[in-house]
């Protein structure tokens, strides 16, 4: 039957900061989609977010672990060799995998964190796929003192065994998750599940743009800082705006913090999606290609399901990406034409991991890898002087496992 | 009067409380499931709610879980269990409440949803993570008041979020017992008078109760406070811990039957 | 027998930079102990590195490379949690930890990569036990296009695989040495014999400030961005110099690096050696503390040797650690009575590891643990308005195996 | 005239050149160690370099590596050398040059070292990592020119620093083959000459050409054209192939003799 909502076509004139709406809709997306017990929290939640993180002495000390713990901000770094070798435009890598815990996750759980504490919550749960957000809420508990719970799927905990060990050592409880297909989706199910009954002294860190109202929203203003870096080191590298803005999108939240700055310039941005084994194999992640509308761990955006509304497995060699839902404010932009949307297989994705590591000494995180993968096809087809720039989400330690298994 | 209002009506001529249960529609399977609900209607229960059962129920417990996957593993889709509802309605006369995620709806369309489920002949629908905020796109194609709209009121929720929820509530409250997903184990009742009190202050509706009552001594406590006591994992439980068992029909009977005694004892 | 040579003893004007002299020596230490053939190699990279390295367009493509890609300046972070659980002074970290690949390290294989570039060497070698040192180099040797071999011993690769799958991914040749004790001092063994055959080709990039003249001044030269940064940093945040500054001790180079912009100032310095399994045990790398004077891998330095001058093995459960030379420079700073060498601990160093992961949501490297595990120590008996700084010279991500052997 | 002077003479007049033989001491235990080198002392060798092991013999190949080992193994140090250099000073009149790297001899303390040798009986020293730059340290507390400092040359090694090692070295000049560490296979004598004829062009010492020379053609070929052909790999890997072989002694004193005919050959 599957319900595909006609999408708001060729909105030429989008404004950055103009959705969502106060509660949370991105054009038809977004929202709050979850059961009563959630909803006074989320409520309490929207309206501290609203409160504390405009106030000067949150953002000072916000930007002041950013710098000073975080490592911000992070180098752009023109890929020299690999642009080279492609032969087309120059690409320029936001190197968020230099931050400390190894991805850009750590903004977001340090701005949560940062609230979570002046709201007087001391118990932190997150979910977590690649294990990358699960270390960066690990992180940030032990920094603050904070208990913290990570729902991690039982597929990932192997195939990422080294994020739980670093999660363990932080700290924090590591709580598999046997359920369905035992990976993202899954453990935010039972994060979702663990905070209804724990809802009233505990506080959800969300790891993408993903879910309820007020999580897309406030997760893009933690992570906005990649982007307004970025705009700032471009121009004042090269003096001008770059020609394309490329990040990996699994719930896309390095894409919105890259993405958001530029919004209003006109260039291109290219979001890109997992195809996993393929897409005609059926085994991929493609939510915003090949997806349609549904609601999925408390918001409306494109998701995988089938004809009955059943949400479908997703397949990626990146756990990261491995999701098959996708933050509400892609959908829109989606919708809008403003961001294209496009997807990387596996073998694409490790081939240009390799490339990475052999030509730039970087060895890139598999999620960012489909990042690389996509740039390398982009810049071949364009003109020397064009310039993109690609979000390097996360370093490659946490995929070395895999990458080995991978023949 | 629709079904719903009538059954609280002669409930309360009979000095009787609702027992209401929810089940998954299709498990174990789909023919064994229509004998099981058949069979309970007809041994005391007030009201059904008819699970509809979603890939990914982020606010039940592992018992509903695997309750809901031996369903869709049996091929239950939102048609079928309107179809469902369709073949019941000719079984028994006792309202019928379709218990939802959203998703299965928003895929099935909901003006779709509406015609079919009120053809169907179901009375109402709860839909576990649609709250006021969001409701209006699934209910704006609604015409009368025919069909119900449940709503859930949790622990947490204030009381002037109960009053709002109240408002645009139909059919019965279903007051949440717990801070927690369902199943979740032990009843504390106490809390549960005050909230019950508070809820009352706003409302006429009937209130019924659930979350994580098993017991034959929780339906007495809480028959005692409220107007309908609602059993969902402790009737789950029973048909998992007897798959292969040909009483099983038999067994949930009986055990409706002694909850229904339990409603009627004060 | 064992030569102890007289110690220069209480020289108080220690004066930065006026060490070594021209042909490497720091006071009676340092030199170039190597055969002949690699003597004029050694005399051409000196040669050579007097006259690149001080070039301005030199200076500025390290700095931009230590900027845009390695991702400096590492912040100086306020371990604020750590602070209050000692009860003291205030502990301040370098975070080294931060930069590219994970470690000071690639601060001085960027230098020698650029050097070897200039210099027309297109092969690089690299001896490294840690598997940091040889990461550092896989990485300058991909981002430069240049061939890159790594020795490294067995017992090493044993217990730092995943360093050793990220040389290979990174196109480096990992070179297993199975002579000796099969650790750093071996792998520096085979490294020299190798260069020995290669010589006219290649360049050996050395990893710490030891070695023949001109690796310890330019192993330093490369490392000093560390406290330069560190130095203003402090300034700027405090208005005010540090009580006292701690770096751990492989090598030296990474105490070498902090130290050097302070050698000036009125402060305590403190290199913190291995103490192993324990000083009384024999198994440690206490090399300052427990050797004497003696000559290996090209210079005279302390060495933990025999009484017939046969160098005796180190022990660590920090790979980086283990070794018993140590770079010249450290053994003059000894006898001068301008840094105090002490020594922690394997298990010091664990307890000090794990504090700092549940504190500070810190991972540390075991290297730099020892360290850390130091600080806690000085930090207790010092009042607090004190400061301490210590040099968090890598991440713990390679440690993680190791840690979780550690019973 | 010193003995290795009076060497390099007396086998001028034969029209002969010398056979430098070098072998751990120690190696592979003491009183064999002591048993073979005096047979190939008695069986033509001209020169002996013994060898000091060390811990970390940065200079040499596998084949020395696993030599030293085993002598090291057998409690070989510094000390015991001079005495071993002690015993076999009584039993032949060839030079005894120490081959070390730096380490023993400054542990042991050069002013000590110093002594001990000469009395020992031995007739100069080469220290595998001491350059002339650092060399100072050790020749200071040196009197008169009977104790020899021979210096290495290298394939590396310019012509000016040539002149410059030549100056202070004495006894005669070792000139390195090959890049690379001791015992590396494969010779190329095609370089040589032309290296010889640079270092002639700046010395009058005798020059020995030693690293990787290991059959009797290459003993003939360097033979022709050098002072002196010193063979070290080859004869430990006689003992390495040999270790329980009672004939050692004896194979490596026909070994000797097969290299020194090809030292007469031209
Ligand atoms: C390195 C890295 N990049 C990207 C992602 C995908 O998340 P998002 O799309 O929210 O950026 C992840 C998720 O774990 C990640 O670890
Ligand atoms: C993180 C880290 N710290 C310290 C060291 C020790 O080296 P150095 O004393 O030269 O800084 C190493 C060596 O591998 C290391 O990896």
């Amino acid at each position: 039957m599957g319900n595909k909502e006609k999408p708001i076509q060729n909105i030429k004139q989008f404004k950055a900061g103009e959705y969502p709406d106060s509660r949370g809709h991105f054009g038809v997306y977004g929202g709050r989609y979850v059961g009563e017990t959630l909803m006074p929290a989320l409520l309490e939640l929207d309206e501290a977010y609203n409160k504390i993180v405009p106030d000067p002495g949150f953002q000072d000390e916000f930007k002041r672990l950013l710098r000073n713990y975080a490592g911000r901000p992070t180098p752009l770094f023109y890929a020299k060799r690999l642009s080279e070798h492609v032969g087309g435009a120059f690409i320029y890598l936001k190197r968020e995998d230099l931050v400390h815990t190894g991805a850009h996750k750590i903004n977001n759980t340090l701005g949560q964190a940062l609230l979570a504490r002046r709201m007087g919550k001391k118990k932190l749960i997150a979910e977590t796929g690649a294990g990358q957000h699960g270390v960066a809420t690990a992180t940030v508990a032990a920094l603050f003192g904070m208990e913290c719970r990570v729902f991690m799927g039982t597929e990932d905990i192997q195939r990422q065994s080294a994020n739980v060990q670093r999660m363990k050592l932080l700290g924090a409880e590591v709580i598999p998750v046997t359920s369905g297909t035992m990976t993202l989706k899954d453990a935010m199910n039972e994060a979702m599940r663990f905070w209804v009954g724990a809802v009233r002294d505990t506080f959800y860190v969300i790891g993408s743009v993903a879910g309820p109202h007020p999580y897309p929203v406030m997760v893009r203003e933690f992570q906005k800082v990649i982007g307004n870096e970025t705009r700032e080191q471009i121009l004042k590298r090269t003096g001008g705006l770059p020609n394309m803005l490329i990040a990996c999108v699994g719930g896309g939240s390095n894409a919105m913090g890259l993405f958001l700055a530029f919004m209003n310039d006109p260039l291109e941005m290219v979001g890109v999606e997992a195809a996993g084994k393929g897409i005609e194999t059926g085994k991929h992640a493609v939510t915003l290609g090949e997806g349609s509308v549904g609601v999925l761990h408390g918001s409306k955006s494109y998701v995988l399901q089938d004809e009955n509304g059943q949400i479908q497995e997703a397949h990626s060699i990146s756990a990261g990406l491995d999701y098959p839902g996708v933050g509400p404010e892609h959908s829109l932009l989606k919708d809008l034409n403003r961001v294209r949307y496009v997807s990387i297989d596996d073998e694409q994705a490790m081939e240009a991991f390799h490339a990475l590591c052999v030509l730039e000494g970087i060895i890139p995180a598999l999620e960012s890898s489909h990042a690389v993968a996509y740039a390398m096809l982009e810049a071949k087809r364009r003109p020397i002087n064009e310039i993109i720039v690609v979000n390097l989400s996360g370093r490659g330690d946490k995929d070395l496992g895999i990458v080995s298994a991978y023949n | 009067m629709n079904r719903i209002d009538k059954t609280f009506e002669d409930l309360r001529q009979k000095k009787e409380k609702a027992l209401v249960g929810f089940l998954s529609a299709g498990d174990p399977n789909i023919s064994e499931s229509l004998n099981i609900i058949t069979a309970m209607c007809k041994s005391g229960l007030d009201i059904l709610e008819l699970g509809v059962s979603f890939s990914d129920p982020t606010a039940d417990g592992p018992v509903i879980q695997r309750s809901s996957s031996r369903a869709l593993q049996s091929g239950v889709n939102l048609a079928v269990v309107l179809e469902m509802t369709r073949k019941l309605r000719m079984e028994t006369h006792i309202p019928i409440i379709l218990f939802s995620y959203y998703n299965p709806i928003h895929s099935y369309g909901v003006e779709s949803f509406y015609r079919d489920a009120m053809e169907a002949g179901a009375d109402g629908i709860l839909v576990v993570d649609l709250p006021p905020e969001e409701s209006d796109e699934m209910t704006s194609c609604w015409a009368g008041n025919d069909f119900a709209l449940i709503r859930l009121i949790a622990p947490t929720t204030p009381l002037d979020r109960m009053a709002h929820i109240a408002k645009t509530a139909s059919g019965f409250l279903y007051l949440v017992s717990k801070t927690g997903v369902t199943g979740s184990d032990g009843l504390d009742t106490g809390d549960i008078n005050d909230k019950i009190e508070s809820l009352r202050s706003v409302t006429k509706l009937p209130i019924c109760v659930g979350f994580g009552i098993s017991t034959v001594e929780d339906v007495a406590a809480i028959a005692s406070v409220a107007d309908g006591v609602v059993i969902g994992s402790a009737f789950e439980r029973i048909i998992e811990e007897n798959l292969d068992n040909p009483d099983l029909a038999l067994i949930l009977a009986n055990k409706v039957h002694e909850f229904k005694k339990a409603t009627k004892s004060q």
